[in-house]
């Protein structure tokens, strides 16, 4: 541990906000707006790249901690720290982050000042939520992502906008509240905020009127969750935000937006309440599976591209809440892989509708057809983040939904048979749509003199295509340091699993 | 000899009068005098139960109640002539500009 | 102490090919990107018979090498393993040699198509995840090779994506085959929970100790079961056939290749592979056995009445598939890879005449159209000969062999398979013959080939940028796409008539004919003098595992020897009864032949006459029974209307959305409610307070007497 | 004390620091009120106005004096009472003097409002609110209350051209008068249960009545009609309906005033009486008015199109807020609510400012459709609203962010779970019709291109001040609340 | 006896005075009514031996505050009350919740107010005695006042004035 250690996750974190405040001060020349905005994330990603680089892959606990009293009165501390979990996701966000404003470059062209600064704001929320170790910072920062997000979602998107953003902000504030509430429970009870203390004092068992309070605990944690993920039935806020996001912001709320729900049921609801967790778990599954199969099924028969994606978006995350309450090892790495290779690959959908909109200004897929005729390379991208995101072998979709899978089909075989199903639903969705957007001649004239990808756009894609296959091949690389946390999470839960036995 | 709950009942049938005047007069300046009527029954309230105690700051706090009520007379009849200007009725069922 | 062989070369050759032209293919001439992927695959072939050359000296088989770790979760792992013996020596051998092959017939095949270097590119892709596929050393790497495999027929079927029938028969190739990945997948799930791994060495130890679930339905049933399904898709079998017959679309070679030669066998090669488990569990077995015979008989009969030439391949391809699924059914795995082999020589032979025949005339695949060939272009006349006698089971050709022994063996197990085996023989040979007959008999019915002189393919266009000459072409493809007229496949040429290929697509055909003629005589049986070398070959995969197999499904348990456990020893029955039988296979397959030569050489009339009388029954295997509409009524257009209407217009928008929408509504009226309290008359306000009060005053006062 | 009472018939000196900012603010006021005649018309908007700017100024020095440790305790024969708690609202009721007096220049001149008594009476005012939250003697209370009423009586109708000032002025007087009245009954009853005025002798009295077993039906009458009175001043439901009404047709930095500084002095006066005087039953009632304030305010916003009476609105619900503070118990939720009130105040203040100041003469624009593209009119406008909106709304890195945060954890620590959750609800129910401003301001396109007047110099320095405020309360909240909860102690 | 006899009529006045307040229509007839009131009131306080009080209320209330109030209902020519409907909330919930409010109070207060009796002149408060009180214990409320009154004559300065402004208006057109 070097110097560099205690305090990289508040330079990671904060390293974009500061380049937010700085960039208030460049003068509104557009061009090197976006060069700032650009070497303000590639700095971000650079300094977070440390972060893999000294992890120590064979510990459990969490690691670069940084541990500072920042309110005495309500116990609050500035307290960050990754584990396996929490150290993808953040690197996740540092690595999208670029390619977000690289896919801006052309399609923002108006207030371009403020769209970076909301961006770099929102990366830093982002970050922040992964990071924050403890309960206050952690809700601290998972609000401060809203407010940035609905903007940029309010004032560069499209047609319905407002009523996209309004939605989005009520949706997710609304089931926030619920999750203040629990925190503050436990703040009563505990006298704390800081995650590792409340766990131990729950798992102590020395938290007085915890056995009532548990359920409502939990639930106030997994209905803000649960709105962020999004689980079926309260997921509709979700397609309409995808399809009015400018493409940035659609790239940030799939890639990284949707995990901090998954994220935080990993974190808080299996690791504070694994008991709750255990007896909800039927449910939740089946929300999950519902999700998974309905959130396909309706992007089946989606007339718009993006909201296609946005609903392919509800399946997937599907996967990983089953994932994560299946309990089991390979559902949980599962999950985690899932949010990572769905973030790079969902990500990547995004920028590539994004890329057509900037072209033509629309979604509708019935104003394409035979795409990969004007535009070959585009074409061959889009294939291949198709294929990734339906889990082809070797790409990295596959990776997490096997891993899940097979979990889910270790905890209850008919939750593995249901949702398997979800492996030809994908395929369905996404291949009719790729035939129907870019196979068979061109039916619109306008279509015809498309030009390709250029420059920024290729840029931009080429890291997510090499990321997918690199994540296929060797997801090792990942789920070497996802494990241990995984493993220690689900500590809890054998030991229960060994008590019910009994 | 009077017990003092005659007084304090007197003192609240007062008191109602004005509310009830509040609630059914219109010309505001005759609701202003609703008020008056109520501080008044507060007034006795206060001499009767400084009988009470046997102590005489209530008959002090009476002092001030009557000092408010003029420094509110003043100002609330000059409202009222704000109000006659600007509308140039005294009845307070048309006086609603502001609502909902 | 085992050589490493760096079996990984084997796939990675490939796949270098299919990255070097898939990157930077559009930059290379066309020479270029046909040496690349020559040299790329004709080395895997190489290296493959060096391979096949070491065998004999490993010291143990099957022989494993793991490269790398590839996942792990909990205890759970999987590496980049592969396993070799025996049988994946036969698979790899006729996946290198025929995929070679047809490399070499694609060079002159596709030389005036678009998209050539994307076209080798896919054919490379595709031998690096075939080969995956076969050498895998556990479950998930072939599931790799499986999915991949299944890309790449996606990418092939879709080639020529202008065409929108070719661009939704690769989607359905691709959907079609996850549903059988699903129970693949639900397969590999169960023998995760039961075994803790997909290593095929360790799973098949562990499930040696189990005894046959020859009652009740256990869980290696469920497997096998499961397992069949993924088959089932993969090579074809019904019910998940639909999608072969639609995967014509796509380049001959490909057919040939793809849909004939090798992925669709991958199934037939998966439950030989697993045949440890199939071995333990006799009810799917007889499953599985059930599905190869009716789908050999039943796509057989739909091979009948096509009139596409190389439908009635895919329909044959299916048919023949089915064969070899029967051949497992009745544990006669290597008898059915001993089919497997020969097939992907005279099915790959076959595929690759039609195509010449295709080439020759510009395009033109209705075999109505055809007629008299045989003298134009002799070379491809010859070859096609070769294969039709061999796929129709005449004596001494390959599939003679290896369908006598199916059949043999069916017998073995029960007397009702034999019966569908040889209907379906017959049929079989039924319908090559039309084939043969229609296309290189009577008199040629096309009109000329020199007005089909069709104008550059569509797909080219992606090439435009590079090909300069042909803009005006694209361009003209562009128009006649854009006002809706179907663009072909089309062989452009300039020069016109009917005239034989180039000899890079002559030699593979000859190449391949001699395979067809000679292939299956390394496993003639001992009843004809043979010593069926290849039974003996396998026999140390299917043998050193086989456990105290009942075979007691469907048929009396003495009619089944014991001896039968062991493959490639002789069997009891004595070389009598298996001649009569061979004799009446031979004699089924000059009877079809007999029949054809009536119906389309002596009378030609006769087919329509009867298609007349027997309208129905000719309607509905012309129509291909209507699957594909029964599908799309049963399963397809329910799917997407309740998606549309109950699910996205009606619990999306209609529930979910108008509950929420509605709650807002319900909120600003109760707010619009609400401000009316807030009339602006000061006397009400007086009135709410007052009763404010008094609620005030009323609660403490009850507060204070309590 | 009653040391001071036989030796000197005069107050002793230190007894003049405990009522050093009154003081101050009244000489400033007199001087406001002398030089007025004196001075031409023009020119006394500004000499008059830093004057009145020197004498908040002199008050914030004057509190800080007064916060030495040699002054805390009773002065005036147990008339006031200077102690940590008394000091924190002193320095509220400055600090947002100082800001409404910097808000008020540009806007006294656009609407040609008479500087000297303007200033005079805020100065004045807040000399009431300032014994109001000092004062520990009913008769003081009534009397500081009554000033701090009447001026604002008036500075509602300041615009007295304008028919809606004069109203809303009528509207707050006639219903502040009645509540005054109830206020006056409540403490009538109160010395007839406990034969004193004075808090601390009250609190001994009850407490001895209630030790004895059951206290005097009375005290419970008084205790409820004084709950009336101060219920109305701080717009608690049922109490609350005059506020949309009065802020509308009041000047807004009058609304930025009379909504903030009274307002925490009658939370002072409340606290005072609540907790002092441990007024029994009093969390139940206080339960209900904050649910009913909350949900009441809430949701009468949200469908609300004018601006000032949304922001009346939220204040309901705001003191629907604080009151859950109340609810809890004194340990957590005083420092609650004083938090609560004083960054309640920084962003209120602020936020009326600046619709004041976009209102422009008249008070002509106030409706939403007037903020639509405000963003791009005036993007710093717009922004400072917006984050104003958002410590509103209780959004991290915001005051109100940490006083939602305390109130409710105060309110769960008293395990109040079901008033929690209700504040909780609601509080996210509100980022509605906030947002709703916000949308507005950012995501429509302008009605009128015409150019928002710049933001003058005076009215800057109060934005930053206060926006400074805002952000400091929502990063570095700790000194304060620990500040607060000191002083708890020494409140009993 | 006396005593009660004087209380009871001058109850009875000032509650007849309070009724004819609300009855009258015309603002001079309830003014009117509202000095009997306070004049009765001044009787009982002096029943009660508060004479100071008494005295004041006759001076400052009847006199100053009720002279003010008619002066301003003559400067507005204040004519009858119109019977205008506009609160129906005043009459549905308002009118019952001050009969419960009245019915409440008075049950508390006769049931539990303590049972003192007050004879005539019980608690004499001489103005020495009262000015003792203002003057020290009460000095600041008192002081403080001054500012309440200061206050009351800017607000009727600035409120009552003229508004200049409708002057000009009126001069330039």
């Amino acid at each position: 541990m070097n110097g560099l250690d205690s305090a990289i996750l508040t330079l990671i974190t904060f390293v974009p906000a500061a380049g937010a405040l700085l960039l208030v001060l460049v003068p509104r020349r557009d061009r090197d707006i976006r060069v700032f905005a650009l070497g303000i994330s590639l700095l971000a990603l650079a300094l977070s790249l440390h972060l893999p680089d000294h992890f120590h892959r064979d510990q459990a606990g969490f690691q670069f901690e940084q541990n500072v009293p920042w309110i005495p009165a309500p116990n609050i501390h500035y307290h960050m720290g990754i584990d396996g979990i929490s150290l993808w996701l953040v690197l996740l966000t540092t690595f999208l982050t670029p390619l977000c404003v690289l896919i801006s470059w052309r399609s923002i062209h108006e207030r371009v000042k403020e769209f970076f600064i909301l961006l770099l704001l929102l990366e830093t929320g982002l970050i922040g939520v992964f990071v924050a170790l403890d309960l206050f910072l952690f809700y601290f920062f998972w609000e401060a992502t809203l407010i940035p997000m609905a903007l940029l979602i309010g004032v560069f998107g499209h047609e319905r906008r407002v009523y996209a953003a309004v939605k989005f902000f009520l949706y997710t504030m609304i089931a926030s509240v619920f999750m203040l509430a629990a925190i503050l429970w436990l703040y009563a009870k505990t006298g704390s905020f800081d995650f590792t203390t409340v766990q131990t004092a729950i798992r102590g068992g020395g938290v007085e009127g915890m056995a009532a309070a548990a359920p409502w605990l939990f639930l106030g944690f997994f209905i803000a969750f649960a709105v962020k993920v999004p689980l079926f039935p309260v997921h509709t806020w979700l397609p309409d935000a995808h399809v009015e996001a400018p493409t940035a912001g659609s790239v940030l709320l799939a890639g990284v937006l949707l995990k901090m729900g998954t994220y935080g049921m990993l974190r808080f609801n299996l690791g504070l309440f694994p008991e709750q967790s255990r007896l909800n778990a039927p449910w939740i599954a089946i929300l999950a599976m519902v999700g998974i199969i309905y959130g396909a099924l309706v992007a089946m028969v989606q007339p718009n591209l993006k909201k296609l994606i946005a609903y392919s978006s509800i399946s997937h995350l599907g996967f990983v809440v089953l994932g994560i309450f299946s309990f089991t090892s390979a559902g949980l790495n599962g999950a985690m892989f899932i949010m990572l290779a769905h973030g790079v690959s969902t990500g990547a959908l995004f920028m590539l509708a994004g890329v057509i909109y900037e072209r033509r200004h629309t979604y509708q897929i019935s104003q394409f057809g035979g795409l990969a005729t004007p535009m070959p390379a585009y074409s061959t991208f889009f294939l291949f983040i198709v294929l990734a995101s339906l889990g082809l072998p070797l790409l990295n979709g596959f990776i997490g939904e096997f891993l899940v899978l097979s979990g889910a089909f270790q905890a209850r075989t008919w939750w593995g048979v249901i949702a398997t199903t979800g492996v030809i639903w994908s395929a369905c969705y996404l291949l009719w749509m790729y035939q129907r957007v870019f196979f068979g001649a061109v039916t619109h004239a306008e279509n015809l003199s498309l030009r390709d990808l250029d420059l920024h756009e290729r840029v931009a894609l080429w890291p997510t295509a090499v990321m997918a296959l690199a994540m296929g091949v060797a997801p090792l690389l990942w789920l070497n340091a996802i494990a241990p946390a995984v493993d220690s999470t689900l500590a809890p839960f054998t030991q229960l699993a060994r008590r019910v036995a009994r | 000899m009077v017990p003092l709950s005659y007084y304090l009942i007197l003192s609240a049938i007062l008191f109602a009068c004005g509310v009830t005047g509040f609630l059914i007069k219109r010309n505001i300046i005759t609701i202003f005098m609703s008020i008056e009527l109520m501080l008044n029954g507060v007034n006795l309230s206060f001499v009767a139960f400084a009988v009470r105690w046997h102590n005489l700051s209530g008959q002090v706090f009476v002092f001030f109640v009557m000092v408010v009520a003029a420094a509110e007379a003043a100002v609330g009849l000059a409202i009222i002539i704000a109000v006659f200007r600007t509308r140039e009725t005294l009845n307070i069922d048309q006086v609603n500009l502001l609502k909902l | 102490m085992t050589p490493n062989l760096h079996l990984w070369l084997l796939p990675v050759l490939p796949l270098v090919g299919a990255a070097i032209n898939g990157l930077f293919g559009k930059r290379f001439n066309r020479r270029a990107v046909a040496a690349v992927a020559l040299i790329f695959s004709g080395s895997a072939f190489l290296i493959a018979l060096w391979v096949a050359s070491q065998l004999p000296k490993m010291s143990s088989l099957p022989h494993v090498e793991t490269v790398a770790g590839w996942l792990r979760a909990g205890t759970f792992r999987a590496d980049f393993s592969f396993y070799l013996d025996q049988l994946s020596v036969v698979m790899l051998l006729v996946v290198t040699g025929v995929g070679f092959l047809i490399h070499v017939y694609s060079v002159g095949y596709m030389w005036e198509e678009g998209g050539y270097y994307r076209f080798f590119s896919y054919l490379n892709l595709f031998m690096f995840f075939m080969l995956v596929l076969v050498l895998a050393g556990n479950y998930l790497l072939l599931f790799v090779g499986w999915e991949g495999v299944g890309l790449a027929s996606y990418l092939l079927i879709g080639f020529f994506f202008l065409r929108d029938s070719a661009a939704a028969a690769g989607k359905k190739a691709f959907i079609v085959n996850r549903v059988g990945d699903f129970g693949f997948l639900l397969a590999l799930f169960l023998i995760i929970q039961h075994f803790g791994t997909l290593d095929f060495d360790k799973v098949f130890a562990a499930v040696e100790p189990y005894q046959g679930e020859t009652a009740g339905f256990g869980f290696l049933t469920a497997i096998a079961l499961l397992l069949t399904m993924g088959a089932c898709g993969k090579s074809a079998q019904i019910p998940l056939y639909v999608w072969l017959p639609d995967a014509m679309e796509g380049p001959t070679p490909v057919s040939a290749l793809i849909h004939a030669a090798t992925m669709v066998t991958a199934g037939v090669y998966m439950v030989a592979r697993s045949h440890v488990i199939f071995e333990r569990a006799p009810s799917a077995l007889m499953v599985v056995a059930i599905i190869g015979a009716l789908t050999a008989f039943f796509a057989a009969t739909i091979g009948i009445a096509q009139t596409d030439i190389k439908k009635v391949l895919a329909y044959s391809t299916i048919s023949q598939l089915g064969y070899m699924f029967l051949a497992c059914g009745v544990a006669a795995f290597s008898a059915g890879i001993f089919h497997l082999m020969t097939h992907a020589f005279f099915k790959g032979l076959l595929f690759l005449a039609a195509g010449s025949v295709i080439h020759s005339i510009g395009g033109e695949q209705d075999m109505r159209k055809m007629g008299g060939l045989r003298t134009r272009i002799p070379g491809t006349f010859w070859t096609m000969t070769v294969a039709t006698f061999a796929i129709a089971g005449i004596p001494p050709f390959a599939g003679f062999f290896s369908k006598d022994e199916i059949l043999w063996r069916a017998y073995q197990a029960s007397w009702a398979y034999w019966l569908v085996g040889l209907l379906t023989a017959f049929i079989t040979s039924f319908y090559m013959f039309r084939l043969w007959f229609l296309t290189f008999f009577g008199q040629y019915r096309g009109s000329a080939v020199a007005s089909h002189s069709h104008v550059q393919p569509a797909p080219g266009v992606i090439e435009v940028a590079n090909q300069r000459p042909r803009v005006g072409e694209a361009e003209n493809a562009q128009a006649r796409g854009l006002s809706g007229t179907p663009v072909q496949e089309s062989r452009g040429h300039e020069h016109g008539g009917i005239h034989e290929s180039p000899t890079v697509m002559l030699v593979p055909l000859a190449i391949l004919a001699v395979l067809s003629l000679v292939g299956g005589w390394i496993g003639v049986p001992g009843s004809l003098g043979g010593s069926n070398r290849f039974d003996k070959f396998l026999g140390p995969v299917f043998r050193s595992t086989t456990p105290a197999l009942t075979q007691e499904h469907e048929r009396p348990a003495e009619s089944v020897p014991p001896e039968r456990e062991t493959e490639g020893a002789e069997p009891q029955t004595g070389h009598g009864t298996e001649l009569v039988f061979t004799a009446i296979s031979v004699i089924t397959a000059f009877a079809g032949f007999g029949l054809a030569f009536l119906l389309y050489w002596k009378r030609p009339e006769l087919p329509d006459q009867i298609a007349a009388s027997f309208h129905g029954i000719y309607q509905a295997v012309a129509n291909k029974y209507w699957i594909d509409e029964v599908y799309a009524v049963i399963f397809v257009k329910p799917l997407i209307s309740v998606s549309a209407l109950v699910f996205w217009r009606g619990i999306d928008q209609g529930v979910i959305d108008a509950t929420i929408d509605g709650s807002a509504e319900g909120a600003r009226e109760l707010s619009d409610n609400l401000r009316h309290m807030q009339s602006g008359n000061l006397r009400s306000y007086a009135g709410w307070v007052a009763i404010g009060a008094t609620g005030v005053i009323a609660y403490m006062l009850w507060v204070g007497m309590r | 004390m009653t040391l001071i009472q036989t030796t000197a018939a005069l107050p002793a000196a230190p007894d003049y620091v405990r009522i050093l900012p009154e003081i101050v603010l009244s000489i400033f006021g007199m001087a406001i009120m002398l030089l007025d005649p004196l001075i031409d018309e023009r020119r006394g908007q500004r000499l008059l106005g830093g004057v009145a700017l020197a004498g908040s100024l002199v008050a914030v020095v004057a509190t800080l004096f007064q916060a030495q440790q040699q002054f805390w305790g009773s002065g005036f024969w147990d008339m006031v009472k200077v102690d940590a708690f008394s000091i924190f609202f002193h320095f509220v009721v400055a600090a947002v003097l100082l800001l409404v007096i910097l808000s008020s220049y540009e806007y006294m001149e656009v609407q040609q409002i008479r500087a000297g008594e303007y200033y005079g009476l805020l100065l004045f005012g807040a000399v009431g609110m300032d014994l109001m939250s000092s004062a520990v003697e009913l008769v003081l209370i009534f009397i500081a209350l009554e000033i701090s009423s009447i001026s604002t009586y008036i500075l509602a109708g300041f615009r007295r051209r304008s028919a809606i000032s004069t109203e809303s002025s009528v509207k707050y007087f006639l219903l502040g008068s009645f509540a005054t009245a109830f206020f006056l009954y409540g403490v009538a009853l109160i010395f007839g249960a406990t034969g004193s005025t004075s808090i601390p002798r009250i609190s001994a009295a009850l407490t001895e009545y209630i030790s004895g077993g059951g206290g005097p039906l009375l005290a419970y009458l008084g205790i409820a009609l004084m709950f009336v009175g101060l219920g109305f001043k701080v717009a608690a439901a049922p109490f609350h309906i005059w506020t949309p009404d009065v802020y509308e047709g009041a000047p807004s930095p009058v609304v930025g005033f009379m909504s903030t500084a009274p307002k925490a002095a009658v939370f002072a006066v409340l606290l005072r009486i609540m907790f002092q005087i441990e007024a029994p039953g009093r969390i139940w009632l206080i339960w209900i008015a904050a649910a009913l304030s909350m949900t009441l305010g809430n949701i009468a916003a949200l469908v609300q199109d004018n601006v000032k009476r949304l922001l009346a609105y939220s204040s309901i619900a705001h003191a629907g807020y604080l009151l859950v503070a109340f609810a809890s118990l004194p340990e957590n939720g005083i420092p609650a609510a004083m938090f609560y009130t004083a960054s309640y105040a920084a962003m209120n203040v602020g936020a009326f400012a600046v619709v004041g100041h976009f209102a422009s003469a008249g008070e002509r624009y106030v409706t939403l459709e007037d903020y639509s593209g405000l963003g791009r009119r005036s993007p710093v406008l717009a922004a400072i609203l917006t984050i104003f909106l958002l410590s509103l709304i209780g959004i991290p890195i915001t005051g109100g962010f940490f006083a939602k945060f305390y109130v409710f954890s105060a309110a769960l620590q008293a395990n109040l779970v079901g008033l929690a959750i209700i504040a909780v609800v609601n509080s996210a129910v509100a980022a509605y019709y906030y947002l709703r401003l916000m949308v507005v301001m950012y995501m429509r396109e302008p009605r009128d291109e015409s150019p928002v007047p710049a933001i003058p110099s005076r009215l800057g320095i109060a934005l930053g001040l206060s926006l400074a405020a805002t952000i400091y309360l929502g990063i570095l909240p700790g000194r304060i609340l620990e500040y607060a909860a000191r002083s708890v102690a020494l409140l009993r | 006896m006396l005593h009660m006899i004087l209380f009871l009529a001058f109850a009875v006045l000032s509650v007849a005075g309070a009724v004819n307040l609300l009855i009258q229509r015309h603002p001079i007839s309830s003014a009117l009514s509202l000095v009997v009131v306070m004049g009765s009131l001044a009787v009982e306080y002096l029943l009660l031996g508060a004479e100071f009080v008494a005295a004041v209320q006759v001076i400052v209330y009847a006199g100053a505050i009720m002279v003010l109030f008619v002066f301003v209902i003559m400067l507005l020519n204040a004519g009858e009350e119109e019977r205008t409907h506009g609160s129906r909330v005043a009459w549905l919930l308002g009118i019952p919740g001050v009969l419960a409010l009245t019915v409440i109070i008075c049950w508390a207060l006769v049931e539990h107010s303590m049972a003192g009796v007050a004879a005539i002149g019980a608690l004499p408060g001489p103005p020495a005695d009262i000015a003792e009180l203002l003057f020290h214990e009460f000095l600041l409320p008192f002081e403080v006042t001054s500012i309440l009154v200061l206050i009351a004559i800017m607000g009727a300065v600035v409120l009552a004035a003229r508004p200049e402004s409708v002057e000009q208006t009126k001069k330039e057109s």
